[in-house]
């Protein structure tokens, strides 16, 4: 079957329900090996057993971004295609990223106090996340005070590709500004300057989050979908007893 | 048995003169449909009436009614814009008014009554011209006063509406009811005529004349 | 008391259904807290030092933000009309429609006041007294804000030029307002004072805002 | 042209009557301006050291203020309607009214800045580039404020939510506006840089800004 | 020559159906009288041709003039709400539109033919209800525009003003242009008449079949 069959959001629904048990088994695995991986990971010479820390923030702020890239292609699908699933893959993400957001915020500054001597500081890269998490509850916001879904879906798409530019400010923030935040080490051009026994647990822990991510939100889209269609039938309902 | 007379009525609007010298009688039992050209007045004084525009000279009597009570707060004021909130539901905006105004919190009745039943509880933003008009004309029904001051209330209301509003009008008047209706072209009901644009107006045989307006 | 409860209830459901409850309140005060280091640079002891401040800037925006319509809106849709008409007297209308915009703008932030001081770092204990100051203070800047509102819609003006009609008559306002919440975190002037003079400011203008609303209201009939 | 020019002259005229003209902006700037030193108090350095970011949260708010009514008051009055049957693109209407906005609330700031930067005692000789970095930098509140605008208008909702949805999307501009005062003021940073990416926020706005407001408002037709 | 032809248009608004499957034809010379009670979607209608609301389902459109234009760019829509601003004169009102949607600068004329000559220098917030519908109304004559979709166009107007709105469009038909007018009660002039609220409307021999909303 094609990705245009999976378009169909009761066709979704289905193949979502025969694949969702196994993405849980993957997470958990994946989370097991990752966790031990960290586990035995080495304590940093200098920072001691904080660095391990790193194993959670990281991939958190990875996965903060990368939900706000998963709405601008959901918000592309509604405003050119009109189309209801990406309506619904939109606002299954936004909770979820806020939380991977507020999770890169707390352990980024947990993890400032000891090597900053401060839990927060007003440098440009923790703003532009705060920023993020900020155009997160916006979003999250306009869709519970909404409450026609379809036009709630455009309000939002349009603000999500608004909102989109502040990604490579995140991003880049670190080589624009001097910031007390580290530059990128992991993914960059001319390789990762990691050494093998942090990288390795710290791409355990990636795929482990990115794998919690999907499952999280295929969950979240199959719930919204069975809601519409529990609205959809209410409205019809009520018309039926106005016609009557 | 109410009375309102006006005697000698002028009213300023904006620097200009509206009308002057205005003279008339209405009591409970009867409608007097104001009439007249576009910018004749009509609102203006049905406005004035229900004291939201001061007259520069001239006084507006009560008798009868209730005495500390004014003109306006015995009566409704159903003009040009109905006052509705678009994002209150049509059952929401009707309930709140009734509350305000003192009526008793009847307000399925009046919505039926108005043939707005259906619509409940949809948003005033999503109702039609002439669904929001009904809309306001259920205040009248839902919160019982006993002075109607109507501006053009048949304004984009279908037929029927316009026959259920007639309706609704008579059984007020049968009532004891008064009303000021400012109407175009033909009226609901035989009634007496107010006609404005035309020079001093007098009415309602008040000062023993009965002035050349009285309708034929 | 029914014709009341009911404008109460229907002034802060309109609210709630156009701004979007207490929830976005909160939000918007947490924004206008992260704002501000942008503006002043990322400075902690003056951060700390000018936090009571900023957080009685931001009620003061708050209350600015929605003040236009609070009465223009009922004036374009002829609510205002009916309200006249209602056999409550004007003075109490306006000042349930006042109360019910201090409820949906103000309280929010008293409620946030302690969490948003953390970001400003004033320590809890100072941030409890500073929320407990913007609840005598706020009042003073909404009902003062209902004459300015009046006058929107007595002048048929608007925007800009109601806030300068506000902001001189909300000064006196914001000094104690500030002062009270510094001496609770600096300890330097007595809170008592300051204080009192907030709640002395706060009942006046709950006297003389709704009375010289009614009066402008009136006054603009026509 | 003529009705873009048409309608450039039409919303500055509403702007002017309603709002009271320029003269009537420049007095709101002074009032923020004499506000913010009762608020934190009278501490000349700092002010000198704030001023800049005190004069870029009066634009901000200046642009707030009549933000929610830009576009909301042409929809109730069916003009928007009337607007979408001309022949003129909405994404060019909706500039032309967003400009009209910005020459009518920062424009006057723009000019007074100098003076009011006195006041802050900021040097006259920084103060000028203050009004520099306040030209290049105000373009982008106001058209980041359209989309707000025009969500306000598609979704029939307003108040606090709008600012909620525009505010972290001008923290950028807040940040690079003041950074490039400072640069200017105290001469630490280099002002270029700052100031250079200010204006390619402006420039982004300026693009960005009405092709999304156009998009939301014809999202929310019906 | 134009030609408007809906073919199974259908519509809803917030998540309702207004009317489906309507078919009808108007071409240049033609009124299209739309009826219908409250309700019904006489304004939907309207709005939809004008292109403020999406169909839903279903096509329109426009054979002959300007191709590049949109049905709405070369249409008057005169709805409910008339653009007016409160603050500005009567006579900058229509100077603006005029201006706008693309007339020639010629102000003085229309406002005399709506009789609103006298009160061009008066703000637009001093108007009548009436004296608002009429300088809404100057926009048809301010600029030349083939189609007009006027929505209950006569509300609020005298009786003289009803006789010189009726000459206004009997004019324009005769001039080849087209008109869709969403009318309570009697018709101003001989005209097709698409009934709504009556299930999906076939109207103006569309599709060869006359469907029986068809006047008698
Ligand atoms: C609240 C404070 C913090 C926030 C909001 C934050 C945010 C972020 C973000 C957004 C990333 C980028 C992830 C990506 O490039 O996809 C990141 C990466 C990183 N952060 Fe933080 N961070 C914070 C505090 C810290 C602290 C205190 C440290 C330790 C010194 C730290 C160390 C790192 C490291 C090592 C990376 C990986 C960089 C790379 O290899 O790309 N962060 N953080
Ligand atoms: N903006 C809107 N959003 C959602 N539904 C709407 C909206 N406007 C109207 N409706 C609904 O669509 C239906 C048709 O409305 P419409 O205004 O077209 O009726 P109409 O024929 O013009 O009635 P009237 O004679 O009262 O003007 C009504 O039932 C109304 O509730
Ligand atoms: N708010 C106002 N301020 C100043 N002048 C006004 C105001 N409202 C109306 N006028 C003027 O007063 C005159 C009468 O207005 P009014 O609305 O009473 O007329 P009307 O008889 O109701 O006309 P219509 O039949 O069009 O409703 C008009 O010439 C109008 O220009
Ligand atoms: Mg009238
Ligand atoms: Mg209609």
């Amino acid at each position: 079957m094609s990705l245009i069959d999976l378009a169909n959001p009761s066709r979704f629904s289905a193949v979502t329900a025969r694949v969702l048990p196994w993405l849980i088994v993957a997470t958990i695995l994946a989370f097991a090996v990752g966790g031990v991986q960290t586990y035995f990971a080495p304590d940093d010479y200098q920072q001691g057993a904080t660095v391990k820390i790193m194993f959670i923030h990281v991939p958190a702020a990875w996965l903060g971004i990368a939900a706000w890239g998963v709405m601008s292609a959901a918000a592309l699908g509604t405003l050119v295609w009109r189309h209801p699933l990406a309506d619904v893959a939109a606002k299954a993400a936004a909770p979820i990223g806020a939380a991977f957001t507020l999770m890169c915020l707390l352990t980024g500054s947990l993890w400032g106090r000891p090597m900053w001597g401060t839990y927060w500081v007003w440098d440009a890269r923790l703003t532009s996340v705060l920023v993020l998490f900020l155009l997160y509850l916006g979003v999250i916001a306009l869709w519970h005070t909404i409450d026609d879904p379809t036009l709630a879906a455009r309000a939002a798409a349009v603000f999500t590709l608004v909102g989109a530019i502040n990604i490579p400010i995140i991003k880049f923030s670190v080589e624009w500004w001097n910031t007390l935040h580290q530059g990128a080490s992991v993914f960059r051009i001319g390789g990762s300057a990691i050494h093998p026994s942090i990288l390795v647990p710290l791409i355990g822990m990636l795929t482990a989050f990115t794998l919690l991510f999907l499952t999280l939100h295929l969950a979240a889209m199959r719930n919204e979908i069975l809601r519409r269609r529990l609205r959809t039938m209410l409205l019809m309902k009520a018309d039926a007893a106005a016609r009557a | 048995m109410m009375q309102i007379a006006a005697e000698g009525l002028a009213c300023n609007r904006g620097g200009r003169e509206v009308f002057c010298d205005l003279h008339f009688l209405v009591s409970s039992g009867e409608m007097l449909a104001v009439t007249g050209p576009n910018g004749a007045g009509k609102s203006s004084l049905l406005r004035l009436v229900a004291g939201l525009v001061r007259p520069c000279q001239g006084r507006l009597s009560l008798q009868g009614g209730d005495p500390e009570l004014s003109i306006g707060e015995q009566a409704h004021y159903v003009g040009h814009q109905d006052a509705l909130k678009p994002s209150l539901s049509v059952q929401e905006n009707l309930a709140f008014w009734s509350a305000f105004l003192g009526g008793n919190g009847e307000i399925a009745a009046p919505l039926a009554r108005v043939g707005l039943g259906s619509l409940a509880h949809v948003p005033a933003r999503y109702l039609s011209a002439g669904q929001r008009r009904r809309l306001s004309l259920a205040r009248l029904i839902a919160v019982e006063r006993p002075i109607w001051l109507l501006d053009e209330p048949a304004s984009s209301l279908d037929a029927a509406g316009q026959r259920a509003l007639a309706e609704l009008m008579e059984a007020h008047v049968a009532r004891g009811g008064l009303i000021l209706a400012a109407i175009h072209g033909s009226q609901p009901q035989p009634a007496k005529e107010l006609k404005l644009g035309g020079g001093p107006g007098v009415i309602g045989g008040y000062m023993g004349t009965i002035a050349q307006e009285y309708p034929a | 008391m029914r014709p009341l409860s009911a404008l109460l209830v229907r002034d802060i459901r309109l609210a709630v259904r156009v701004g979007g409850g207490a929830l976005v309140g909160v939000l918007f005060f947490l924004i206008v807290v992260t704002l501000v280091p942008f503006a002043i640079g990322p400075d902690l002891p003056l951060l700390s030092r000018i936090g009571p401040a900023v957080l009685w800037l931001g009620a003061l925006l708050a209350t600015l933000l929605g003040l236009d319509r609070l009465l223009a809106s009922d004036y374009e849709d002829g609510s205002l009309d009916l309200l006249l008409t209602g056999s409550t007297p004007l003075e109490l209308a306006v000042a349930i429609k006042a109360l019910a915009h201090w409820l949906t703008t103000a309280v929010p932030l008293v409620v946030a006041a302690p969490l948003l001081g953390l970001l400003l770092n004033v320590d809890l204990g100072a941030s409890w007294a500073v929320s407990l100051t913007l609840l005598a203070g706020t009042p003073a800047l909404t009902f003062i804000g209902l004459i300015g509102a009046a006058l929107t819609v007595a002048l048929r003006r608007g925007g800009v030029l109601l806030a300068v009609l506000i902001l001189p008559l909300n000064i006196p306002v914001l000094i104690f307002g500030v002062a009270a919440s510094n001496a609770a975190t600096a300890g330097t002037v007595p809170f008592g004072g300051a204080f009192l003079i907030l709640c002395a400011l706060s009942l006046m203008s709950l006297v003389v805002g709704p009375v010289a609303a009614a009066i402008a209201l009136r006054q603009g009939l026509d």
